[in-house]
């Protein structure tokens, strides 16, 4: 038993520690400023530099890890409940980024900017704090408190929103399901727990095929942390809170939650199903129900994402859509073990599907004026003429969504279908191309609005350079990563090699 | 001068007048555009006497002068040639195209002056001429196609050059149309010869056919032979495609003269010709061709009968004398049906023109019923439109008497023949007699029903030179091919030049030798028909004018079958073309909106409407929300427990 | 001379008009760009061996290690003459659309300089995901062209054409990837490089529809099939066709229809051997249907553009039925006829757009009596018509009696349909010639009567060089065949286990390597 | 072991009782109150599993601090008639009915069905019987959770920031719902 | 073979009690309409699942298990802290804490 920690783990989760610093700048500056809210380098500029470190640090820490020879597998920290694999500090790394970006679009969007900024930076940069310890954690128990601490963070981001009808539906239904699930989620870890006396990943591992095959209480623990997790990345049938969620939330908020959430959420579930959970007996069975779960969820994401109105919706469907394509990956994971390509597909996907989300939402974020009026597809109409840097870049977004080549989203979706063909999913392929067929309505309907209407519709909020610039960073990355994916996936597939 | 130079010039004179003409097309001046036109012709013309007169130097045997320009198309084993050849038998369609064809030029000149686009008309008929050189000198049978289907755009073009008239117009159309369905069999005829011999030269395709006959339906020879008849059919105006040819007299009347008279409408015939010996080996097709020729023979100059117009009565006794020919060349006569074919040539293009000659001088009436009496108003156009007239029905010594009775002795007295073939012959032979007295009743003798307000007047010199000349042709044009049986009993034995002239080229038939007596009886018997006809002919129609009404009453229902042609147009809208437009529309609307779309809207409709029902499920309700958490982990969790 | 260059240097020039200041700028700079990317497509024709099978002018670099995608590019004589038509149809459309196109003139240019460089990639991608990039690229340009630029019911009609494409090439993308694996288990390497492909033994059990090659070949086609547009998948094209700006309609019927046929001929055929010689006879039964179908609907049309789209649909299905005969006949008919078929439709859009854009109507029965009116504007339009309907010393016929020859040396019965379809082409075309140009003046001649309806000197400068190229590959057809003779032939002597090599490295380009992957 | 057996089935009851008591309850106070004598009941049964601690904290912290916080809302609230109480539509109550029974049935069938539920081997910390736990947690909660433990401690914090600055909003600016 | 020995207490019956207060827990979010009633459902849910670990633990002699029970006490605790404050929020806003209030994200 050990006894204590090393400093080699605080520098490992030195991220961590940065960002949650970090998050007490502004609001301690609030408190000793009398209750006035801090300029923005106190609120912007600090949280982003220490979002920048946390990036940097993560990079660092791989850095380390892969310089030092006496490391020869992944390292674990605190007796094992953090493990810093390359998955892990690749997560931290994205999630750092989008922090940033978040934090850049919150200051210039109408529901987060004003009023109680320093405390929403502060819930925000703790909540991907939490992200990373649900990406980095190695003991299910740990999982489940990181997600805790992110879910939180955001239910009362989302509440505290400056606007309050919708905020508060949004909040209160995610707040309440989202509970509901993690109890179910709990309930799996301790049925787990107690079948087969731990709860460290790399322990469940060793024993898992044996354990799953005799002990069916094990197995129907491992099926309800399973759902959990469903419930977390929207897979059908628990995706119905996202679109509502997604839609009631102010859109940064709602950025975060699809992408960095989102991100984590997979990569915790594509830890835990590598476990070995898939090798067992009952293996056939849990295979085919997760199958069928990505078959509908890709299906019933992209159909009723077609006869939405409202932009924010329409991308909450996709993204539903997208926790489809995702779990294919994750399946082919799960039945081929760790290290096979559908590990690596599904970590490039969730890094091509955040850049890209964030750049969409980004550009909703820009067209939004005030809290009161959603933002409808028609009110893109005739951003070509007036906005035409923007409406290339939605442009490319939606593209790269669809999957049409040669953007980010048409490689992440060569390796997810790559990974399920190379493992004989056909099938999940086929119904994976069925799906994005049928996206290609929804996502070309912007286009349609923007380039092939003349009327004018909403305009574009000015003063919103921050914003302007990270999505048009976002969509040269869609376009060059697209280019040159080659270096990023091998960087994922040395990542994933990593992962038990 | 060169063979290949000669070749050029006579192709590319008419080629040449084309362009230039055809650049200038909104010109109206005539005369330019006639000189141009017609030196173009002349030049063709004197090429074409060279050629034929250095084949006369040739060695009998081997007489054909080749020139290859350039390998056209060729693909894998396929490879076609552009290359011309003059034989014996080009040589004589040379001679009518190039010869005909300048008289027609220098007719058309004084005929078209009053139009608004003389030069587009010039440039249109030396693009014929072109094309028609083409079809006969080609050396294989892709170049001989290329001309196929560019005498028949020449002729689509001509015949709706007044296409403001939407009759006329369609007429074209009809023609062009009708050819195609011709010229498809045409091209999988060239396929059957391709596939069967790796060749579509014709040189090579006369040598490689074999000798024997192949009788069954099987072979490809006796398919490619059927196919190509097919196509002669297209373009001849043999049933039963011929009703494209009627309508072709909407044109203006020397392009009814030059093309439906004189050269395009034989080129089924030419092609035959040219192909006989592979022809030879399917016997079956040949008798096919043999009857549909004679059925076309009789069942036209039946229709011919009872036409009131003047060149629908000429476009009538066309088609029939293209069946003569097609009995001929069906029964083995290839020398006869060419020389019918030249002899025909001259008295049909002399009618036509002679009947233009006509139209010109009645100011644009066609109809026979409003003519009469023309004898002494149009002198010259009279007196040559009846040589024609004794030619076509056979009147000895005139030019059609010769190459007539040859193709019937051959029809009877062949080994490919049988006696009803010269019956039906002989029949057609007097209703033609019949009714081309009978124009010549209505149109030149009897009485003048000629409108008042109308005054004939002869036409100019360039129209009527041709018709002089034409005249003189159609009475001396038979003697060359004088039979031997006639010849024989004439001063100074004349020799028969024709047969002499192709023996080399076309296949031998077997023939009775020693049956003089019976060509002497056959001869007798189809003359005194055709006599008969003519002098019942002339009876009805200038000494008891009203009997004709009288037989069409008494026989009201046949003189009213024959007098709507058997209404064959009317089948073919009524039960063809109609029907398929009606069942195309009916595939547009049921196959390919109906069906084909909407399974593709139905598709997306599916797509919405599950896309709503996910829109029902997604009520707003928290606790159903809940519920659907709850159920789905129920049914996920009792699926993985299995 | 490099590829790449020919491939990439259509997007400096959109580049660069996206910059101009006005419209005039646009117009005048965009058609300079376009002639000398013609020329500098010329010299490649200049500089190609028509002696050799092999691939030329190559360009190779690995683009994804990881799964063996390469980034490869090479011209043999299959694509040789369709990087010329693109580039050559380019100029003309810039030229013929010089009024018709009013709002968003910068825009149109890069679209159509952004499709000229994704056509020419997808030509010459030697890699499958490569060509499958540049496949799928090609529909966006061609979206915006048709939605932004298009008639009234545009966006229905580039959605529906965008959406129906994508289907079936993402079945396309689902085969490559199962051909990569294969490539991983047979060669040792993954890859996704054509040659390699070649290369694979892909198990074909007759008979069985699930065995891999015929799955294989199946995904592949329906891809192709779909873009053709092989019967009946051509619900799209009248949609597409009609809605389209003239100049989309152009490039739509004269290349990327090509994408389809060519893809039957560079992957379909070689790849799949057994398949093809197996279930051949279900494209050439499609095909033929298409030729008379296409024919039989293009018949009865009320509007002149909808006509012209149907008759696609049985031109395309003569492609098609050429390529399935699989022998040399068959095939240079096929590749010929891609070509013919550009001109003489593309030629036909044209001519209904110029007309259009005077008249603002395609119906066929408010025109009649236009010839006296237009005389130039008929001359043209007839002279496309006799192309369009294969008549002899124009290019159409060459192509289509090759392939009627070619399909009958092989498969007999099918061709006695497929003339049927000459017929009908006849028919069609000609019955809309006689019904617009021929007849009493009718009503929009007669609201014409005082204002000239004809074409200008630009429009005529639009339409020679496409009908001096009518004649020129009609009459002189060996002067294109020449170049792919060999291609073809290597194609037809080794389709069963075909092989590309790549020509000597002494020829090609510095930077390149061609070695790699063998 | 009847003592045993008897002591766990009247806790069984209590715990059983007034969860269903919570469930069933119009009156939202009356809900809370059972919630907070089933509370008391789990307490008791972790008392009875030997872990004095754990059923320390539990009523101290649960039945204490949490249940004072829900009654206080509560009271600010003054709910006292609740209007719809319960869902309503058949359908879907026997469906939640259904899906929550299948869930537990589930878990009930396989927890009957395997016999043997006890781990023989397990590398971790093992309490010594009949010794009280609270060292060796102590012990747990100081090392090798100690990430976990100063995670929550951050949660802790958040959730107080939180909810403070939640209870700041002032109630909106759209007049009507 | 469904046997249940309803003498010997052991880990069985102790794992059938929380799966019963569990689902209670479950049915009281799924069917009450007061959000703070659900919320107490969730706090039931959550009581369930520590009694499992807690039995668990007794049980296999794990201590780890005792640990869980505390970190999901003090969260249960957070999550009722942060629900009651949303729940305050609401109530000050449209004085109600019905779910019936919130169907207006739909669709």
């Amino acid at each position: 038993m050990k006894t204590s920690f090393d400093l080699i783990d605080l520098f490992y989760i030195s991220p961590i520690i940065v960002l949650f610093l970090v998050s007490l700048v502004p609001i301690l500056s609030k408190v000793l400023n009398g209750n006035k809210e801090p300029s923005s380098f106190f609120s912007v500029f600090i949280p982003v530099c220490g979002g920048l470190a946390a990036a940097v640090l993560s990079v660092g820490a791989s850095l380390y890890i892969m310089g030092d020879p006496n490391i020869k597998s992944s390292p674990l920290a605190f007796s094992g409940a953090l493990i810093m694999d390359g998955i892990a500090l690749w997560t931290s790394f994205l999630v750092s980024i989008i922090l940033c970006v978040i934090i850049l679009i919150s200051k210039e969007n109408p529901y987060t900017k004003g009023k109680q900024f320093s405390e929403y930076i502060f819930l925000l940069v703790n909540s991907a704090v939490g992200m990373m310890i649900v990406a980095w954690s190695n003991d299910l128990i740990v999982t489940f408190i990181g997600i805790e601490v992110m879910s939180l963070c955001l239910y009362i981001l989302i509440a505290l929103s400056n606007e309050t009808r919708h905020s508060k539906e949004a909040s209160i239904k995610y707040f309440i399901l989202g509970s509901f699930a993690s109890a179910i989620f709990l309930y799996g870890i301790a049925l787990m727990y107690g079948t087969i006396g731990t709860t460290y990943i790399h322990e469940i591992v060793q024993g898992a095929r044996e354990i799953i095959s005799i002990n069916r209480v094990f197995l129907i623990g491992t099926g309800m942390v399973a759902l959990g997790f469903a419930f977390k990345v929207s897979l059908f049938p628990f995706f119905n809170w996202t679109p509502d969620v997604y839609q009631g939330s102010g859109t940064p908020l709602t950025t975060f939650m699809a992408t960095g959430v989102k991100v984590v959420s997979f990569v915790a579930f594509l830890r835990f199903m590598t476990t070995d959970i898939l090798g067992g007996v009952h293996s056939e069975a849990f295979i085919t129900t997760l199958q069928w779960m990505a078959v509908l969820t890709i299906i019933v994401g992209n159909v009723a994402a077609i006869l939405q109105d409202d932009l924010k919706r329409i991308l909450a469907y996709s993204s539903v859509a997208h926790s489809g394509y995702l779990l294919i990956g994750v399946i082919v994971a799960g039945a081929d073990g760790g290290q096979s390509i559908g590990a690596s597909g599904v970590v490039f996907y969730l890094f091509a599907y955040a850049i890209m989300t964030l750049g969409a939402f980004a550009v909703v974020s820009v067209l939004e004026k005030d809290t009161d009026t959603p933002i409808k597809v028609d009110d893109l109409k005739g951003m070509s003429s007036r906005h035409p840097l923007l409406a290339l870049a939605m442009c490319v977004f939606m593209l790269s969504l669809a999957g049409i080549p040669p953007t980010l989203g048409f490689f992440g979706k060569f390796y997810l279908f790559s990974a399920a063909i190379a493992e004989g999913f056909f099938w999940l392929a086929v119904w994976g191309v069925v799906g994005s067929v049928i996206s290609v309505y929804y996502y070309l309907r912007p286009l349609v609005v923007m380039y092939m209407s003349d009327e004018a519709g909403a305009g574009i909020v000015d003063r919103t350079p921050a914003t302007r610039f990270a999505i048009v960073i976002m969509a040269l990355l869609v376009i060059l990563i697209g280019l040159a994916s080659e270096p990023f996936y091998m960087q994922m597939q040395a990542s994933v090699l990593s992962l038990y | 001068m060169s063979n290949e130079l000669l070749f050029a010039i006579l192709l590319q004179a008419p080629l040449v007048g084309f362009v230039i003409n055809g650049v200038r097309f909104q010109s109206k001046d005539y005369k330019f555009a006639g000189i141009l036109a017609c030196s173009a012709m002349a030049i063709s013309f004197a090429c074409s006497v060279i050629l034929s007169s250095r084949l006369l130097s040739m060695d009998p045997a081997n007489r054909h002068i080749t020139s290859t320009l350039f390998d056209w198309i060729s693909a894998g084993s396929f490879n076609a040639e552009v290359g011309f050849t003059v034989d014996a038998i080009s040589a004589i369609m040379i001679l009518v195209i190039t010869g005909v064809g300048f008289l027609i030029h220098l007719f058309s000149v004084g005929y078209i002056s009053h139009d608004e686009r003389p030069s587009k008309y010039f440039a249109y008929l030396n693009f014929f001429v072109f094309n028609m050189l083409l079809l006969v000198l080609g050396d294989n049978l892709l170049v001989m196609f290329v001309g196929w289907e560019g005498v028949g755009l020449c002729s689509y073009l001509l015949i709706g050059f007044w296409f403001t008239d939407r009759e006329k117009a369609a007429a074209g159309m009809k023609a062009f149309i009708t050819n195609r369905i011709g010229d498809a069999g045409f091209l999988l005829g060239i396929f059957f010869l391709f596939m069967e011999f790796g060749t579509v030269n014709f040189q090579d395709l006369n040598a490689l056919a074999p000798a024997a006959s192949l009788l069954s339906w099987g072979e490809p020879l006796v398919l490619a032979c059927l196919f190509l008849f097919i196509g002669a059919c297209g373009k001849s105006a043999q049933i039963p495609l011929y009703v494209w040819l009627p309508d072709a007299m909407a044109g203006p009347t020397p392009v009814s003269a030059l093309i439906h008279a004189a050269t395009m409408v034989t080129a089924g015939v030419y092609m035959i010709v040219r192909l006989n010996s592979v022809f030879m080996a399917a016997p079956d097709v040949m008798m096919i061709i043999a009857c549909v020729g004679a059925a076309t023979a009789l069942i036209a100059a039946s229709i011919g009968v009872c036409q009131n117009d003047i060149k629908k009565v000429l476009a009538y006794s066309t088609v029939s004398q293209l069946g003569y020919m097609f009995l001929g060349v069906g029964v083995g006569a290839f020398m006869p049906a060419m020389f019918h074919l030249m002899t025909h040539a001259f008295f049909k293009a002399l009618m036509f023109l002679g009947s233009g000659s006509v139209i010109h001088a009645m100011h644009e009436e066609q109809d026979i019923r409003k003519m009469g009496g023309l004898k002494k108003a149009l002198p010259i156009t009279s007196f040559t439109f009846t040589l024609g007239w004794l030619a076509i029905i056979g009147i000895p010594p005139f030019a059609g008497f010769f190459s007539k009775d040859e193709i019937l002795w051959y029809s009877f007295a062949s080994d490919r023949g049988a006696p009803f073939l010269w019956v039906i012959g002989v029949i057609a032979a007097g209703l033609t007699a019949f009714y081309m007295t009978r124009l010549m009743a209505l149109t030149f003798w009897g009485k003048s029903r000629v409108p008042a307000d109308v005054h004939p007047h002869e036409s100019p010199a360039t129209m009527t030179i041709p018709l002089i000349v034409l005249g003189v042709l159609s009475v001396v044009g038979g003697w060359i091919g004088i039979p031997h049986v006639i010849g024989a009993v004439l001063p100074g034995h004349p020799p028969n030049l024709l047969e002499g002239w192709l023996h080399y080229s076309v296949a031998k038939i077997t023939l009775p030798q020693d049956a003089h007596v019976m060509e002497w009886i056959l001869m007798g018997v189809s003359l005194s028909v055709a006599g008969l006809s003519a002098i019942f002919a002339y009876d009805s129609y200038v000494r008891n004018p009203d009997r004709p009404e009288r037989l069409a009453k008494r026989y009201s229902r046949l003189h009213n079958l024959v007098y709507n042609k058997y209404f064959v147009d009317e089948i073919y809208f009524g039960r063809i073309i109609n029907p398929l437009i009606e069942a195309s529309k009916g595939l547009w609307v049921y196959i390919d909106v109906n069906f084909i779309d909407k399974a593709t809207y139905q598709a997306s409709g599916f797509v919405k409407s599950l896309g709503s029902s996910v829109r029902t499920l997604q009520n707003g309700n928290l606790q159903t929300y809940a519920l659907y958490i709850a159920l789905g982990a129920a049914i996920a969790l009792s699926f993985i427990m299995g | 001379m490099s590829l790449s260059v020919l491939i990439f240097l259509p997007l400096v020039y959109a580049l660069i008009v996206w910059m101009m200041p006005n419209d005039r700028a646009v117009r005048y700079s965009s058609l300079g760009f376009s002639i000398f990317h013609l020329g500098y497509t010329l010299a490649f024709l200049g500089g190609f061996d028509s002696a050799t099978a092999s691939l030329q002018f190559v360009e190779r670099v690995m683009w994804v290690k990881g799964a063996g995608i390469e980034y490869f590019l090479g011209m043999d004589g299959i694509s040789l003459w369709l990087i010329v038509l693109s580039n050559f149809l380019v100029p003309l459309i810039v030229l013929g659309s010089w009024t018709s196109i009013e709002k968003k003139v910068g825009g149109f240019h890069v679209s159509l300089f952004l499709l000229q460089s994704t056509m020419l990639g997808t030509f010459l991608a030697m890699d499958a995901i490569l060509f499958y990039t540049f496949f799928e690229a090609s529909l966006i340009p061609m979206y915006f062209m048709v939605g932004i630029w298009g008639g009234e019911n545009r966006i229905y009609a580039s959605m529906k054409f965008f959406i129906y494409t994508m289907f079936g090439s993402l079945f396309m993308l689902l085969s490559i990837i199962a051909l990569m694996f294969m490539t991983e288990d047979q060669l040792g390497a993954m890859s996704s490089n054509l040659l390699q492909f070649y290369k694979l033994q892909i198990p074909f059990v007759a008979g069985e529809f699930l065995s891999t090659q015929t799955l294989l070949f199946f995904g592949f086609a329906i891809a192709f099939a779909i873009k053709v547009p092989l019967f009946p998948f051509h619900t799209w094209l009248p949609d597409a066709h009609v809605q389209a700006p003239t100049p989309g309609s152009v490039i739509l019927a004269g290349v990327m229809l090509k994408m389809g046929t060519y893809g039957f001929m560079r992957i379909s055929l070689p790849l799949f051997p057994e398949a093809t010689q197996y279930w051949g006879w279900v494209f050439l039964v499609l095909a033929v249907i298409g030729i008379i179908y296409g024919a039989l609907v293009a018949m009865v049309q009320p509007d002149m553009k909808k006509l012209v789209a149907y008759s696609s649909v049985s031109h395309m299905g003569f492609v098609v039925m050429g390529l399935f005969a699989m022998n040399a006949e068959g095939l240079t008919g096929g590749l010929y006829q891609m070509l013919n078929h550009g001109v003489s439709t593309g030629a036909l859009f044209l001519l209904v757009g110029m007309i259009y854009e005077r008249t603002h109507s395609r119906k066929i029965e408010d025109y009649g009596g236009l010839a006296p009116a237009a005389p130039i504007f008929t001359i043209f339009f007839i002279i496309v018509t006799m192309s369009s309907i294969a008549v002899p010393m124009t290019n159409g016929f060459v192509g289509e009696f090759l392939i009627m020859l070619g399909t009958f040396l092989a498969y007999k019965p099918f061709v006695i349909f497929a003339v049927l379809g000459v017929v009908l082409a006849a028919t069609y075309m000609l019955w809309m010639v006689k019904r617009v140009f021929f007849g009493p003046a009718g009503k929009i001649v007669t609201e014409w009567k005082d204002k000239n309806l004809d074409i200008n000197p630009r429009e005529i400068a639009v339409l020679t060089p496409l009908t001096i190229l009518i004649f020129w590959m009609g009459i002189f057809p060996n002067h294109f065949l020449d170049f792919s003779k060999t291609s073809i032939d290597h194609l037809v002597k080794n389709k069963s286990q075909y092989f590309l090599t790549i020509e000597d490295a002494g020829k090609a380009p510095k930077g390149t390597y061609s070695q790699i992957g063998n | 072991m009847a003592g045993d057996s008897i002591l766990f089935y009247a806790l069984s009851f209590l715990i059983i009782y007034f969860a269903l008591g919570v469930l069933m309850n119009p009156n939202p106070i009356k809900a809370a109150f059972n919630l907070v004598l089933a509370m008391v009941g789990v307490a008791g049964v972790f008392f009875h599993l030997q872990s004095g601690f754990l059923g320390g904290v539990q009523l101290a912290v649960y039945a204490g601090a949490v249940m004072v916080l829900f009654v206080m809302v509560l009271m600010i609230f003054d709910l006292k008639k609740e209007r719809d109480a319960f869902s309503q539509g058949f359908l879907g109550n026997i469906g939640k009915l259904l899906a929550a029974g299948i869930v537990v049935s589930l878990v009930i069938n396989n927890v009957i069905l395997s016999s043997d539920l006890q781990l023989a081997t397990s590398n971790a910390a093992k309490a010594e019987s009949g010794r009280d736990t609270t060292k060796i947690l102590a012990d747990l909660i100081f090392t090798e959770y100690v990430f976990a433990f100063e995670v929550l401690g951050i949660l802790l914090l958040l959730v107080a920031i939180g909810a403070v600055s939640i209870s700041r909003i002032k109630g909106g600016t759209h007049a009507d719902s | 073979m469904l046997t249940v020995d309803f003498v010997n207490i052991g880990l069985n019956h102790y794992l059938i009690l929380s799966a019963i207060v569990f689902v209670i827990g479950m049915l009281t979010v799924l069917l009450r309409r007061n959000l703070i009633v659900m919320l107490m459902g969730i706090e039931l849910m959550l009581n369930a699942v520590n009694i499992t670990f807690v039995a668990f633990s007794h049980y296999n002699q794990l201590v780890n298990g005792q640990v869980m029970v505390f970190f999901v006490m003090t969260i249960a605790a957070a999550e009722a802290g942060v629900g009651l404050a949303i729940c305050v929020s609401i109530f000050k806003r449209f004085k109600e804490v019905n779910i019936s209030l919130f169907e207006n994200l739909r669709g």
